[in-house]
C-alpha cells in the first residue's frame, strides 16, 4: 500500500492511536520526551529574535517528535546516531545534555562543540550523537559506523535520521546498497514531511512510497504514519532488535510535517507553497496531541501530571538559557589546534623514528604496463 | 640495508600496520584480489582475512563515509583508489565531512581515516586517469597531505597516518612504484612537516614535489657538472608544510626553482614561491621558477604526453636560463 | 522473475533464438554489425602488443556484441549515445568511422579525437556519441541529453550504455530518479556481464535484478538473455519507440558476457576470479553462434556469404590500421586553445561592450538574515 | 546612472538572457519559488515559464550532468547553488567532465553550461556552508571562474559566461548581495582574463579577490590619509587571468598585498604572488603580502567569526606594517 501526505489527510482525522498493552512507564517517558522536546523548541523560537543572541540557523522540529521519543527509549549510550540538520529532537534523543545545546546556539564556548558547529552541524561526541547540514552525508557515515560495529562484534547500533529528500542524493543509495550487501546494524530513520524547503515531493520524485524503493535493494522497511508515537516506537523498536541481532539493515518511512518555516522561527507561508488547511490538518493530528488524548482518557496522565511535567521541563529550560547566556564566548582561536590533533599518542607508542635512508635517483621511472 | 621497490614498501607498512594494531582494515575495489592494486595490498587478505581485506562496490562516496564512521568506532581504516580521478566521487565525504570532522567537534572526536590514492601516468592514461590534485587536497584545512617520493618515504609515512590521529592522504604516483629504496624492516615513521634535503648544494634551491624528486636529482647531478650547485629538498608532505627548511635553504642560496607534477595555475609550486617571497623576498638573486605540468588535461597519445610532462633536460634548461646560460638542444 | 548468470548456466545451452517473422534484411544487418564488431576487437587484439603502437587502455568487448548492433539499426543520425569505458561496440553502433577510432588508438592526429581521449574516453561529437572512463558519468550526461531533448521538444533520444557496475555509483539512481521524474526520452541499456573488473557482482549488489531496483523508481524495466540478439532487438526497439513518442524512459538490463581480461588484450584468468567452465558456457553461447545457427539452419545465410562478409570487413580494418598507421601523430600542443575556446561567437552577435561604471565602496556587506 | 543592488543585478541579467535567448534554462533548487534564492531568480517563471524555469531534486551531481548533456543539444544552461559546499557532491562532474568535454573532444564538441554558486557568510553558516573554493576551481584547466565584487561586474559577467562556449563558474559572495553599484540597462558584457584598476596608486598594488574589494578599497582609502597611496586591482576572473595588469601595476610601485576570502594554504593570492615574483622577483622594495582566512573551517559562534574573517583594520594593519609604521589597535 502506498502511504502518502494526501492519503493521510484523505482518511479524515487520526483515531487510530492505541495504547492498549503498552505499560505506563513507556507511555509517561514517550509523552515526557515529546513534551519537552516541544517545549524546548517553542521556548528557541520565543527567544530566537528578540535579542538576536543566537547567530544561527535552526531548523525546528515542531511537530516531528514522534520519531526522536522513540528513539529516546530504544538507544543506548553505546549505540550510535546520525542527524541531518534538523538536529535538536536527535540530539536530545541520545541524551545529550540541553544546556549544551543552548550553549551552542548561543555560540559559547560551554556549547557542545564550543560554539563551532552551531545547530545545524552539532553534535555530542560523548553522547555518539553526530550531524551536519550537507543533505545524506551524515547518513553514509552511519553505514560507516554500522560496518564497524560489524567488524568490532559488539552489540552496538547505528541509527540515522534523515528527511525524505536525502534520498535524492546518490550517496543515499550507495548507503543502502551497501548496508544490504554487508547486512549491517544500521536503522534508517526517513521523517518524510513532504518539502524540501518549499519545494513539495512529488515535484522531486516520483510517485510511491520510498520504502518500497529501498525494499528492492533487499532491505527490510517499514511505512506508517509518523504521528501515531505508538506505531512509531513499535516499528523502531523492531528494527532496533533486529539490528542488534545481526538481521541487518531496516528503513522506516514515517509520515510527519513541520509546523514552522523551513528554517528559522517564522513561519514561510507567504511563499504559498502549502495550503492553510493542510498545516490546520497536521496540527490537529500532531504527536502529543494524539497520544494525549488516549493518556487522559484512559487515565494514565491527568491535566495536573502534564502541568507537573510542563513546570519541570519549563525549569530545565529555563536553566539552559541561563547557562548559555552566562557561559562565555570561546576566546579560542588557536586555528591549527582546532583543525588538526597536536599529538599522536598511537603512533608514538607503536612506532620508532628512524635515520632517513638515501635514496638513489638514478633509476628509471615505472613504465605503466597497457593499464 | 635492505632495498625494496615503492610498491612492496606500501605492502610492508600496511602488513605492518595490521599486526601491531588490529583495528586497520584495508577498503577498496580490488584489495583483496590476486593482482592487489599493482602489488600494493598482494597477500593481506591471506594474512589478515576476508574481513580486514574487503572489496568494496563501486560507490567511491559512501566508501569515504564508511571509514569515517568506522573510525568513530574505533577502527584505523585505509582506503585505497586506484586512482585519483575515480576519487572525485567522494569530494562532498572528504571535504565537508572528513577533513571538517575534528574542528566541527571542538577537537573531541577524532577520525583517523588514511586514504591512499594513487595517480596515472604513461601508456595513454588521458585524461580521466591521471589528475594529480595534491594543491586541491593541500588546500583543506584539517587533512593532512603526503606526496612521498621514495619507497623509504612512504613506508614511514603510511605507518605514520594510519597510527595517527587526523585523516590522511597519501598521494603515490604510479610512476614510482618499481623505483627502489633503502626500507628498514621495522616499522618507523617518517614525521609530517619535515621536508628533507635530498642534496645539499650552494647556487639554487630546487623545491620538488612527489615525482618530481628523482628528476630534481638527476637533474642537479648534470648541472653540478656545469658548475651549478644545486639543493634539492623534498617536502613530503604538503599539509602540514615544512616551510623553515625552505626557507633557510633560501636564505642561504637565494634563489627558488620549484618542480611540481600538478597544472601550473594554482599549483601548490606557486603556493611555495608565494611563501618563500613572502619571508625572503628583497633577498632573492633571481626571480624564482615552476616547473609544472601545462594548465590542461592529459593527452592520450604518447607524443603529446612527451610535451605535456616536463623532462629532465626541460627542467635543466629552464634552471640554465635562470644562470643565464644557453637552454641545451633537447635530446629528440 | 530473476535472472542471472547463475539461472541462465543452470538452464543449458541456449535454444530459444528464434527469428521467425524477422524480416531478413534486418537479421543480416544484426548479423553483419556483430561480425564487424567481432572481427574488429579480434585484429586490435592480434596487433595490440607486437608493435606496441596503440598505448592506451582498452577494454574489449568481445562477446558483449548483442546490444551495440541492435542499436545500430534503432538509432537514427540525431539520436544521442553515451557509452562508457568498453566503448568500440557503441561508437561503431552510431555509425563513426573505424578509421578514426583505429587512428585514435594509435594517438594520431587523424583520430576521432586527435589522440586527446584514447580508447576510454573516445567520442564522436559529429555522429553524436561520446564516452568516458568514469563509472556512471556519461550515464548523467546522456540523461541531461534527453532533459534538452525534451525541452526542445523534438523526437530525438538519449540511449546509454554501462556496464552493472556503474549501478553502484550514487549518480546512477539520482539519474533514474530524475529521468523518472521528469519522464525523460531516454534508453538505458546494462550490459550485465557479471563482473567489476574481478569482482562478482554478489559481492556488491544485493541479491535480485538491477532492473527490479530501477522498476521502483517508476521506470520500465526488461529483463533478458543478452546474447539472444533478436530479442535484445526486440526490447530496445520497444524502448527506442517509447522514449520517442515521449512515454519516458526505459531500463533493459541484458545478461551478457565478455571473453578478454577487463582490460588489455591478454586473460586475466591467472587471477583466478572466473572458472573455465563459466567462460566456455558463454563462448558456446555467444550472440555470433546463436544468431549465425539460427541463419544457416533456416537458409538466411550461407558460409559463403559469411565468408564474403568476412572478407569485406576485414578489408574495412585493414584500410583503418593503414590509415591509423600512415597518419602523422598531432604536433599541437596549444594547451590553451586545446582547454578553452578562442572564440565567443554568440557573445560577440548579442552582447555589448561597455565601459566599467564606479563602485562605491563605502557601503556595509550585507548582513545575512538568520539563514 | 541607474543604480542596483548584487542580486538585482543578476535577476536582470538572468531576464535578458532568457529573453535574448531561448536556449537559456536555469535549473536549481527552488529557482521557481517566489523566495527565488536571495532574490536572484525572482519572477522569472512567470516570465518565461516552468520548462525554462526548473526546480530540481537535492541531486547536485546528476544535476550538473543534466546541464552538461543539455548544452550538447544546444541549450544554454544556468546553474544555482545555494551554498558552494552543496556543489561538492558534484565535482566529478565539474572535474572529471565538464571542464574537459572541450579538451576531451578535440576542441569538437563544447558545453557552454554557466554554474552560479553563492559563498555563505555571517550569521553563523558554519563549516558546511561557507566555504570559498575558487583555488580550487582556478586550479581547474578548460572552466572559467569569475568572482565579481560589484552588481555592474556580476551582470556583465554572468552575460558573458552565458553566451561564452566554455562552461564557467561564477563565484557570488553572500555578502555581496545588497551592495549597490551603477548597472548599464542593457545588456553589456564584462570581458574574461581582464582585470581592473579599482583605485589608482603608487606605493603599493593591492589585489582584492570578490568580497575583499569593496575592502580593499575603504583601506586604501583609509591609508592613503596616512600618506600611503594605493592601487587597487580587482581581477575581477581567475581564470583566464589577467596577469598582465597585475604585472605592469607592480612594476611600478613595486610592492604586492593579496587580499583574498579564502583558506591561507593554496589560496589564489599565493599563486598570484608567485606570478608576480616569477616576473619581477628581483624588482621589489619589499616582501609580498598575502591576507586570506586562517587555515580553518568556519567557527559558528559570532565571537569567532569576527577573528576568523579579517577586518578592514587588520588588512590596514598588515599594510602599515610592511610600511615600517605601527599598527593601529584594533577596535574592539
Ligand atoms: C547537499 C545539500 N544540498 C542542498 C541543501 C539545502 N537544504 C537544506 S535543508 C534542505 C531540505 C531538506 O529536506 P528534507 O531532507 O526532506 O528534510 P526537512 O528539511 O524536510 O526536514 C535543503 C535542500 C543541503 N543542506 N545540502
Ligand atoms: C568512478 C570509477 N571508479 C572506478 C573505476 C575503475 N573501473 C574501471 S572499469 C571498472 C569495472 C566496471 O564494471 P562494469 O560497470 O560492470 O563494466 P564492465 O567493465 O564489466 O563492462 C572499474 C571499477 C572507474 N573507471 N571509475
Ligand atoms: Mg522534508
Ligand atoms: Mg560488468
Amino acid at each position: 500500500m502506498t502511504l502518502s501526505h494526501e492519503e493521510i489527510r484523505r482518511r479524515g482525522d487520526y483515531r487510530d492511536l492505541s495504547i492498549d498493552g503498552f505499560d505506563h512507564e513507556t507511555l509517561k517517558k514517550l509523552y515526557y520526551f515529546m513534551l519537552r522536546l516541544r517545549r524546548c523548541e517553542l521556548a528557541l523560537i520565543d527567544e530566537y529574535h528578540p535579542a538576536d543572541e543566537m547567530r544561527c540557523p535552526i531548523h525546528f522540529c515542531v511537530g516531528q517528535e514522534a520519531v526522536p521519543a522513540s528513539l529516546s527509549l530504544l538507544l543506548k549510550h553505546d549505540d550510535y546516531l546520525f542527524t541531518h540538520h534538523r538536529s535538536h529532537g536527535y540530539y536530545l534523543a541520545k541524551g545529550a545534555p540541553m544546556n549544551e545545546l543552548f550553549a551552542e546556539l548561543y555560540g559559547k564556548a560551554s556549547g557542545a562543540n564550543g560554539g563551532k558547529a552551531g545547530s545545524q552541524d552539532i553534535s555530542h561526541p560523548q553522547s555518539r550523537v553526530y550531524g551536519g547540514a550537507i543533505l545524506a552525508g551524515a547518513l553514509g557515515i552511519a553505514v560507516g559506523a554500522g560496518f564497524g560495529i560489524q567488524l568490532k562484534n559488539t552489540s552496538q547500533i547505528a541509527v540515522t535520521g534523515s528527511g525524505e529528500a536525502a534520498t535524492e542524493e546518490g550517496i543515499f543509495w550507495e548507503a543502502i546498497n551497501f548496508a544490504s550487501v554487508k547486512k549491517l546494524p544500521v536503522v534508517f530513520v526517513c521523517e518524510n514531511n513532504r518539502y524540501s524547503t518549499h519545494s513539495p515531493q512529488e515535484n522531486r520524485q516520483p510517485p510511491g512510497n520510498i520504502s518500497s524503493r529501498v525494499a528492492a535493494f533487499g532491505v527490510r522497511t517499514e511505512t506508517l504514519f509518523g504521528n501515531d508515537v505508538i506505531k512509531v516506537y513499535a516499528a523502531l523498536k523492531k528494527a532496533v532488535e533486529r539490528a542488534r541481532a545481526g538481521e541487518g539493515p531496516t528503513f522506516v518511512e514515517a509520515f510527519t510535517y513541520r509546523w514552522n518555516g523551513h528554517v528559522g522561527p517564522e513561519n514561510d507561508d507567504h511563499i504559498g507553497y502549502r495550503t492553510a488547511d493542510e498545516i490546520e490538518f497536521w496540527k490537529r493530528n500532531c504527536p502529543i496531541a494524539l497520544l494525549e488524548r488516549q493518556l487522559f482518557d484512559q487515565g494514565v496522565l491527568s491535566q495536573a501530571d502534564k502541568e507537573k511535567m510542563s513546570a519541570e521541563i519549563d525549569e530545565e529550560i529555563a536553566d539552559a538559557f541561563a547557562f548559555a547566556k552566562a557561559s562565555p564566548f570561546p576566546e579560542d582561536a588557536d586555528w591549527r589546534r582546532l583543525n588538526l590533533s597536536p599529538s599522536t599518542p598511537l603512533a608514538d607508542r607503536l612506532l620508532k623514528d628512524d635515520a632517513s635512508a638515501q635514496f638513489d635517483q638514478n633509476q628509471q621511472y615505472a613504465i605503466p604496463g597497457p593499464y | 640495508m635492505r632495498k625494496l621497490n615503492y610498491g612492496k614498501a606500501i605492502n610492508e607498512a600496511l602488513g605492518q600496520a595490521m599486526e601491531l594494531c588490529p583495528d586497520v582494515i584495508v577498503l577498496g575495489q580490488l584489495v583483496d584480489y590476486k593482482s592487489g592494486i599493482f602489488g600494493t595490498t598482494t597477500g593481506l587478505v591471506d594474512r589478515f582475512g576476508p574481513k580486514r581485506v574487503q572489496d568494496f562496490p563501486v560507490s567511491e562516496s559512501v566508501m569515504t563515509a564508511t571509514a569515517l564512521g568506522a573510525s568513530l568506532v574505533g577502527l584505523r581504516p585505509v582506503l585505497v583508489h586506484q586512482r585519483m580521478d575515480f576519487m572525485l566521487y567522494s569530494v562532498d565525504a572528504i571535504a565537508n565531512w572528513l577533513a571538517l570532522w575534528r574542528f566541527k567537534s571542538n577537537g573531541q572526536s577524532s577520525v583517523p581515516v588514511t586514504i591512499r590514492v594513487i595517480v596515472g601516468r604513461g601508456w595513454g592514461q588521458g585524461p580521466q586517469h591521471s589528475k594529480s590534485l595534491h594543491a586541491w587536497f593541500a588546500h583543506l584545512p584539517g587533512l593532512k597531505v603526503a606526496i612521498p617520493a621514495t619507497a623509504y618515504d612512504v613506508k614511514g609515512l603510511l605507518l605514520e597516518s594510519i597510527f595517527g590521529e587526523d585523516p590522511a592522504m597519501i598521494i603515490e604516483n604510479r610512476s614510482l612504484f618499481s623505483m627502489n629504496d633503502h626500507v628498514p624492516e621495522n616499522a618507523y615513521r617518517v614525521r609530517y612537516g619535515q621536508a628533507t634535503i635530498r642534496r645539499k648544494g650552494k647556487d639554487l634551491t630546487l623545491v620538488a614535489i612527489g615525482v618530481m624528486v628523482p628528476m630534481a636529482l638527476r637533474v642537479a647531478e648534470q648541472l653540478a657538472k656545469e658548475g651549478i650547485d644545486i639543493e634539492v629538498i623534498d617536502p613530503r608532505t604538503l599539509t602540514p608544510f615544512d616551510e623553515t627548511t625552505i626557507c633557510c635553504s633560501v636564505a642561504k642560496t637565494k634563489r627558488l626553482a620549484v618542480a611540481d607534477p600538478g597544472w601550473y595555475t594554482g599549483s601548490f609550486a606557486g603556493e611555495i614561491i608565494s611563501r618563500t617571497c613572502e619571508h625572503l623576498g628583497t633577498q632573492m638573486k633571481a626571480a624564482p621558477l615552476r616547473v609544472c605540468l601545462p594548465d590542461s588535461h592529459t593527452p592520450m597519445s604518447s607524443a603529446l604526453e612527451a610535451r605535456y610532462y616536463p623532462s629532465d633536460e626541460d627542467v635543466a634548461n629552464r634552471i640554465r636560463v635562470m644562470f643565464g646560460r644557453q637552454p641545451a638542444c633537447s635530446a629528440a
